[in-house]
């Protein structure tokens, strides 16, 4: 019942926001469902409701210990929002909030989601509802970019569907009953038809790959962040994302309990590693900052990747790595946004000096691009360092030195770029715009606390916390 | 599978729509003929896929056509006849794939694995061929038809709500990527998707 | 109370004998040319001439332009005490005092590099960036022949290192030693101590500026570190250490002899070398000396 | 009191510094005086006999239970922290005031207690996890100090190139503990010698720990960071922060197994490192290069020692790599104290003048004799010429590398040549310092700003002369230093815990103290007799040249030209030339600069090479829709690919 209340409450949020009449007090919506979704979540956290068997919807192990983080992070948002939306007041924002309130309902559904066919609806439709939030802007680029999203992103969700038709086949030719629930599925184990699964496992990977942004099938994701505003940007990466990944682990776990568990860590490992290839590359020459977060969040889905094909270990570093990401990516997005609106302009051809425009932001920035190049205290460091650990422990030497590689040819770029923007004499433009769109408490507070929470999952990571990630790992990867 | 092929070789947007629709109808009388008894619930989905897929779909994509009033040329970027030769070789392809893998007793003498797969590869062609955004919409449903052929395999066990929800997924994601046609054609006076290469590296 | 009277006899003895070195020197020099030359004391003269003479200091002189000759001039002076004296043996001595000997040379040539740059003026610039960079090889020339004894001796005390008889890589040592005495002590063919173009002096022109006590004490520290090479080469070509009193003493007493007569004759014979052949002949002595050091590892205790 | 208490002052004054010392620098300035004190006795306490001391903190930091440990080994390296860390807090105070830089002093001062704090739980840490959080917030407060003068665009070069490299040595060591929680399953460190399988981990810490301890090449971005930072920090960087890499190598060379060539690689890297590093120092325009290319040697020669001592450790356990590895931690405290002496000296240099160019001083000694007078002091100590400290690191180093040679093991084919090299570097060391302390403080002033130059002030000097007070006393009374030597001997290798100090190290103190006075005694006698007989001022000897000027004077270029000219197959020298032309020449122009090699001529052009790579990659990204969807069949393709090969296995 409360798993169905995580689903709907934001989606009425969503059809109440659809009808509100007010523009000036519509954005409140967002913080209030953003707040109760949270409370409720963290409610959940704390007293799991009990698993139905056989059930198509429930807040298990791996709901619990990844749905919190995307809660959070959409709060916090949500309250960014608010300013965000009186800035851009100029544009209705009816069709944005409902939107919004729409993406957290599916995703809850989607992180709930104990069926294959349910995970791939929940997918398809946030993909879907996201859609009116990348064009917010309303320019031609941004139309380019949703355009670009929705093809290439529609082509992973369509192979993520052939995919879990596969799937379905290959537990129909093992003889099973059409169940196509995860628990149902792994008990068939063996069971289910060895072709059947492969062919599935590859079609699910590259399709729910291409919504996680995993290279090759990346392409979307710096032209959709890009374009889309800073609290898109950070829910695209810290929680549609997440979704993906989860929807990868939980097939991943159906794939292993079919006897090819290690083909498919292999599969993992190496989509990972190129993915932290492509995103370094792009990232050692890329002079827009926001298409620079576009890549560093490619480079932590492959991060994700390695960590999940490293075993138990690798899981549970990854597992924390979505928190660490998901919270310091949004401190990113939210504080680049300030910069992005200050400086009028997003490459570092056109800015610089921001830290003389937007003190506040931009030390909010820095900090965020160093916590997420996995300098410590932050809590990248600590998840990243797990998946080094684990490849070690798993006898990966090579994978890790190439993750290493890849991450310093990342930091490289990061903090090129990053230092280009903030340092330096401010040009005339910005000081321009600066002036109109001055750094103001409420949108300095939501990054500060994401940098904040970023900081306390690294120094003092609850130990709930750790125990639900670890019960998430067992449910995915049960000790042999 | 033959209407693959004429969508591979449309060299004006009306044919290839048409082709789109005419699959989009025979797809959706499949499940009328592979189910033995017709359920209600089925019946409604081949209704709503006939429509949909049939007649709604399409009758969007020409009027997006007529609006956004481009010639009607397609203007490959993969030329007609090696479009041809690949959905051809695909659809062999896709015959030996389909092939290598095992099959239900039931379902071993159907063309419903590797009609689908052709499909999907034309699909594919199709999108990676073509420069016009209503032709790459065309293929994108013809990828879907593909895979929606293949989910008539699970007919009989996956419960029709799935079904019937991937459809509406299907469904509002076509809508939207007309309006977004529709929004593009408005912003750059243009369908010709290699006009919308602002955003690079 | 003994011990420190030997350390001032000897100190004394070394102080009052060098300045016949050069004397010696530019005797044979004449001889060769047919001259009479100068007397063999003509050194003492100049020495006590200098010694009470006023000083005239550049404007830009620091008071380090003085110290600096005062510091070389004790560092030299200590250097020579660490030396053992043929069958007499060292005075001061302890494991590892063959590398304050070569410190205190390099400390000498500090004090004379810096006093000499204390006038900004270009030719002593010059010559301290001759004297400094040009020690470079002959250090490693140095250096290696000090390995060379300490392999073959098994030793790094400088006392029994220079006790045993030479190996079979004397003449090796010999040849790359007095190279490098050649070298450290500005002789021809690196430097022509009787040049008058400041351009080509490398010693010469650093002391340019000098004058009076100062000069003195420059002069007098060259000569003691000239018989202090002379010293340590017969030392280490011959085993006076382990000869008995009387024949350890008259062979040290001609090894010097023979070590600035031959000086003497190759300043008489050869022309000062063009400066950029100086590393060339530098590194000569570094293979002969390397060459030493191969052949008394080849032939040392296993 | 023993160390806990003194610690936790020293924590405490630290942490209270970061949050107070933006706004208040005397509270500040005394709370860092406090907390270095404090480190200085508890490292002292642990030195001078008491056992060693170890915490654990009953509560998690980061999942993880604290343990610290104050052993030998690490004291001895908080010692040199402490020292520098208070005084170069007490230089700053003069240095970089609110007056001067009011954008930067605050937060100088905040890095400044970050920093000093994060390298003392480098020290203390005995968990790689905290280890590895401790290491990484000193590269960051190392990096904010650098660039705390971030208006220059030169400044943030050096800065950058230093974050980067660093990050690289961090990553190494991402690895390297990783790794031994991987094979240990946990992050606690300690000594666990007996497994011969970590061995090859060896490496990861010589690159990572040898990159901040700036091994030859691996130093690429020192010269740039050390010359470009504040004097104050520099100082620090200097005579700490790489001491932090070999403080590294030093603890896991001891804990872990090392691979049987770790040790002559280290020492070959050393001997490379001390020829090369005074090389590149010699041919340096800008003294404060000079001094960090200096760095770049010294730490060269005591990675000569501790090669040699690891060449010895486990095969023949020999004697000499006692002397060998003592002689490299005492050079380490000596380069501490004489390089930052150097650098507070340039420091001082530099913020009388504002220039770093060699070419625009000279004539300084007699505006800023003190300075004058101290440079020379730390310069005859970085010559390691008797009779200061260097030269009694260097002896016991070159005494266990004779020992080797004597003892006809084959270590000695390791020893012969570091000797051959030691000795060549310090001939070399010897022209660099003559000429940078000749061409800044003597001659003619070549500017008319430098002809104004002041003395600094109580608070500059202070630090200073404390420094020098330091050389002295270890230059005179080693003895007094070795118990604290032996302890980290015995630290490293409990086998070598109760050495005594070899009978010749005793004679070198009063030998040394004998000599000092001598010189002194001379030099005074001589300046005496001098004045006795009269004293003249007159011009400097010019050939009879009528118009002499203080450009005149020879320079920093040509005094090294002539030795650098035989290193130039690595120094590529650049001259830029414009010959005098016609009958009367109007202007003519020599420039000569000698650049980073290994960064400029191997690494810029690797970096080119994956830039090209990078942009090849990324105008795969140019914004054709149909070839996105053809990426995602192509990596649909390769999945398969890789599934199916996987599956056939």
């Amino acid at each position: 019942m409360k798993e169905l209340a995580l689903i709907f409450l934001p989606l009425l949020g969503a059809a109440v926001a659809a009808a509100w009449p007010s523009e000036k007090t519509r954005p409140w919506l967002l913080p209030i469902v953003g707040a109760l979704h949270t409370a409720l979540t963290f409610w959940m956290f704390v007293n799991p409701p009990p698993l139905v068997d056989g059930g198509w919807l429930g807040f298990d192990p791996l709901a619990r210990a990844v749905l919190p983080a995307v809660s959070l992070l959409f709060l916090l948002c949500a309250a960014y929002a608010i300013p965000y939306l009186h800035v851009r007041s100029a544009r209705s924002n009816r069709v944005f909030v409902a939107a919004l309130l729409g993406v957290l309902g599916l995703l809850s559904a989607g992180h709930q989601a104990r069926h294959l066919g349910l995970l791939w609806i929940a997918t398809e439709a946030v993909t879907l509802a996201a859609v009116p939030l990348l064009h917010f802007n309303g320019t031609p680029r941004a139309f380019e970019a949703t355009w670009k999203y929705l093809l290439v992103g529609g082509t992973g969700i369509a192979l993520s569907l052939l995919g879990s038709f596969c799937l379905g086949y290959a537990s129909l030719h093992g003889g099973g009953g059409g169940d196509l629930t995860f628990a149902a599925l792994t008990l068939q184990g063996g069971g289910l038809s060895r072709p059947w699964v492969l062919t599935a496992w590859v079609l699910l990977l590259a399709g729910y790959g291409t919504k996680m942004g995993l290279a090759p099938m990346h392409t979307w994701k710096p032209d959709a962040y890009g374009e889309a505003p800073g609290i898109v940007g950070a829910l695209l990466a810290g929680g549609v994302t997440t979704v993906a990944f989860t929807a990868i682990l939980r097939i991943r776990a159906v794939i292993a309990a079919a006897g090819d568990g290690p083909i498919a860590d292999r599969t993992l490992l190496a989509i990972g590693l190129f993915s932290m290839l492509v995103a370094a590359l792009f990232l050692l020459g890329t002079r827009d900052f926001k298409r620079m977060l576009a890549y560093s969040s490619v480079e932590h889905m492959g991060i994700l990747s390695v960590g999940a094909a490293l075993g138990s270990a690798g899981a549970f570093a990854a597992i924390f790595h979505v928190w660490s990401n998901s919270l310091t990516k949004g401190a990113l997005f939210l504080s680049g946004g300030n910069i992005r609106r200050a400086a009028g302009a997003r490459t570092m051809d056109e800015v610089s000096g921001m830290a003389v425009i937007t003190p506040h932001s931009a030390a909010i920035f820095v900090t965020g691009m160093l916590a997420v190049t996995a300098c410590p205290p932050f809590g990248p460091f600590f998840s990243e360092l797990g998946v080094i650990r684990a490849a070690f422990e798993t006898h990966h030497g090579g994978a890790a030195a190439m993750f290493l590689g890849c991450l310093l040819f990342a930091f490289f770029g990061l903090t090129r770029l990053v230092f280009a923007i903030v340092d330096g004499r401010p040009r005339a433009a910005s000081r321009e715009t600066g002036r109109r769109f001055p750094e103001s408490m409420s949108v300095i507070l939501p990054p500060l606390i994401l940098l904040g929470m970023s900081l306390w999952l690294g120094v003092a990571t609850p130990v709930t916390l750790r125990e639900a990630w670890a019960a998430a790992v067992t449910q995915l990867y049960p000790a042999p | 599978m033959g209407l693959n092929l004429l969508a591979l070789a449309s060299s004006r947007l009306p044919s290839l729509i048409g082709a789109v629709s005419v699959q989009g109808i025979a797809l959706g009388v499949m499940p009328l003929l592979i189910e033995h008894e017709l359920r209600w619930l089925v019946l409604l989905v081949a209704v709503a896929t006939v429509g949909l897929k049939g007649f709604v779909i399409p009758t969007l994509l020409r009027r997006a056509m007529r609006t956004a009033n481009i010639d009607r040329e397609v203007e490959p970027s993969i030329g007609f006849v090696p479009s041809l030769l690949l959905g051809a070789g695909g659809t062999i392809a896709a015959v030996a794939l389909a092939r290598a893998l095992p099959l239900l007793p039931e379902h071993t003498g159907s063309l419903l694995v590797p009609g689908a797969l052709a499909s999907v590869l034309t699909g594919f062609v199709l999108l990676i061929g073509r420069s016009k955004a209503i032709s790459q919409v065309c293929g994108y449903l013809i990828l879907e038809n593909g895979i929606y052929l293949f989910g008539l395999l699970l007919i009989h066990s996956t419960p029709l709500l799935v079904e019937a929800g991937i459809l509406l997924d299907l469904t509002v994601g076509v809508f939207v990527i007309g309006i977004i046609v529709d929004r593009i054609q408005r912003a750059f006076d243009s369908l010709d998707t290699r006009k919308l290469t602002v955003l690079r590296e | 109370m003994i011990a420190a009277l030997e350390i001032i006899l000897r100190l004394a003895g070394w102080l009052v004998l060098a300045p016949l070195l050069p004397g010696i020197i530019n005797k044979v020099k004449a001889w060769v040319a047919g001259r009479r030359g100068p007397p063999v004391l003509q050194l003492y003269f100049d020495l006590a001439r200098l010694w009470r003479k006023s000083v005239v200091l550049s404007t830009l002189a620091s008071p380090g332009f003085v110290a600096g000759p005062a510091i070389a001039w004790v560092a030299i002076a200590g250097a020579a005490l660490l030396l053992p004296l043929g069958p007499a043996g060292a005075v001061v001595g302890f494991r590892g005092d063959v590398l304050l000997l070569i410190y205190l040379l390099a400390l000498a040539r500090f004090g004379t590099a810096w006093a000499a740059l204390e006038t900004g003026s270009a030719f002593e610039g010059m010559g301290s960036a001759r004297e400094v960079s040009y020690a470079v090889l002959a250090e490693a020339a140095l250096i290696t022949a000090v390995l060379s004894l300490s392999v073959h001796s098994g030793s790094i005390t400088l006392e029994t290192m220079l006790t045993p008889a030479a190996g079979p890589g004397a003449v090796l040592l010999a040849g790359g030693l007095f190279t490098v005495l050649l070298a450290e002590n500005c002789r021809v063919p690196f430097d022509d101590p009787n040049t008058h173009l400041e351009l080509t002096m490398i010693h010469e022109a650093m002391i340019l500026d000098h004058s009076g006590p100062p000069l003195a004490v420059i002069l007098h520290g060259a000569a003691v570190k000239l018989l202090l090479f002379a010293v340590l080469l017969t030392e280490a070509v011959l085993p006076v250490g382990a000869m008995p009193p009387l024949a350890g003493t008259g062979a040290l007493l001609a090894g010097v002899l023979a070590v600035t007569v031959g000086v003497g004759v190759v300043e008489s014979l050869l022309a000062r070398l063009a400066f950029r052949r100086v590393p060339l002949l530098l590194t000569t002595a570094f293979l002969l000396c390397l060459f030493a050091l191969l052949v008394a590892w080849k032939g040392g205790p296993a | 009191m023993t160390a806990g208490p003194l610690l936790l002052i020293a924590a405490a004054g630290l942490a209270a510094g970061i949050v107070m010392g933006r706004a208040q620098p005397r509270l500040w300035l005394a709370l860092t005086l406090v907390a270095t004190t404090a480190g200085l006795l508890a490292a002292g306490t642990i030195l001078l006999g008491a056992p060693a001391w170890e915490w654990r903190s009953g509560f998690d930091f980061a999942g993880e239970e604290f343990h610290l440990r104050l052993d030998g080994v690490s004291s001895f390296f908080l010692a040199l922290l402490s020292l520098i860390g208070g005084l170069g807090a007490a230089y700053s105070h003069e240095y970089w005031t609110d007056e001067r830089y009011p954008k930067s002093a605050g937060r100088g001062r905040m890095w400044w207690s970050a920093l000093v704090l994060s390298m003392g739980m480098v020290l203390l840490s005995s968990n790689g996890l905290h280890f590895l959080i401790a290491w990484e917030l000193f590269a960051v407060s190392s990096y904010f100090l650098i660039t705390l003068d971030r208006q220059r665009r030169d400044v943030r070069a050096a800065g950058w190139l230093f974050f980067a490299a660093s990050h690289f040595g961090t990553l190494c060591l991402f690895a390297f503990f990783a790794a031994i929680a991987a094979h240990h399953g946990t992050w606690e460190l300690g000594p666990m010698r007996d497994d011969p399988a970590t061995a090859w981990l060896f490496w990861l810490a010589l690159a990572g720990f040898g990159l901040k301890a700036g091994l030859f090449p691996l130093h690429i971005w020192l010269p740039s960071a050390h010359a470009n930072a504040p004097s104050h920090v520099s100082a620090i960087l200097s005579g700490v922060s790489i001491k932090m890499g070999l403080y590294g190598l030093v603890r896991f060379s001891g804990w872990l197994p090392v691979p049987a060539a770790a040790g002559w690689v280290v020492l070959g890297l050393g001997a490379a490192g001390a020829l090369l590093g005074i090389a590149f120092a010699l041919g340096q325009n800008d003294y404060k290069r000079l001094l960090a290319y200096s760095s770049v040697e010294n730490m060269g020669i005591i990675a000569i020692g501790l090669g040699a001592a690891l060449v010895a450790a486990p095969p023949e356990d020999a004697g000499w790599a006692r002397l060998a590895l003592a002689g490299a931690l005492l050079h380490a405290w000596n380069h501490g104290l004489f390089k930052s002496l150097l650098f507070f000296s340039a420091g001082s240099v530099l913020h009388a003048t504002g220039t770093r160019e060699m070419s625009r001083l000279g004539g300084l000694w007699r505006t800023m004799p003190w300075t004058a007078a101290l440079f020379l002091l730390g310069a005859v100590a970085v010559c390691a010429l008797p009779p200061l400290n260097g030269f009694v690191s260097e002896w016991l180093i070159y005494v266990g590398l004779f020992d080797a040679v004597t003892s006809h093991g084959s270590a000695a084919w390791a020893a012969m040549p570091a000797i051959i090299v030691l000795g060549m570097t310090g001939a070399l060391a010897l022209a660099t310092f003559a000429k940078a302390g000749a061409i800044i403080f003597l001659g003619a002033p070549r500017t008319r700003r430098v002809a104004h130059a002041h003395e600094s002030g109580p608070w500059m000097r202070g630090p200073m002369l404390v420094l020098a007070a330091g050389c002295v006393a270890v230059a005179l009374a080693p003895l007094a230093f070795w118990p604290a030597v032996a302890r980290a001997v015995g630290a490293w290798r409990p086998a070598w815990e109760a050495s005594e100090p070899p009978a010749a190290f005793a004679s070198l103190g009063p030998v040394q103290l004998t000599l000092a006075l001598a010189g002194v005694t001379v030099a005074m006698a001589l300046w005496e007799r001098g004045r006795h007989r009269g004293v003249r001022r007159a011009l400097t000897w010019d050939c009879g040249y009528a118009l002499p000027s203080a450009r005149m004077q020879y320079t920093s270029g040509s005094f090294g030209g002539l030795a650098t000219g035989w290193f130039g197959w690595i120094l590529q020298p650049e001259r830029t030339l414009r010959r005098p032309r016609g009958l009367f020449p109007r202007e003519a122009l020599a420039l000569q600069r000698v650049p980073e090699t290994v960064l400029e001529r191997v690494m810029t052009p690797v970096g080119g090479v994956i830039l090209q790579v990078s942009a090849a990659a990324r105008r795969l990204q140019h914004g054709r829709l149909q070839f996105y969807i053809f990426y995602v069949v192509v990596g649909l393709a390769a999945l398969a690919a890789l599934v199916l090969f996987g599956s056939m296995r």
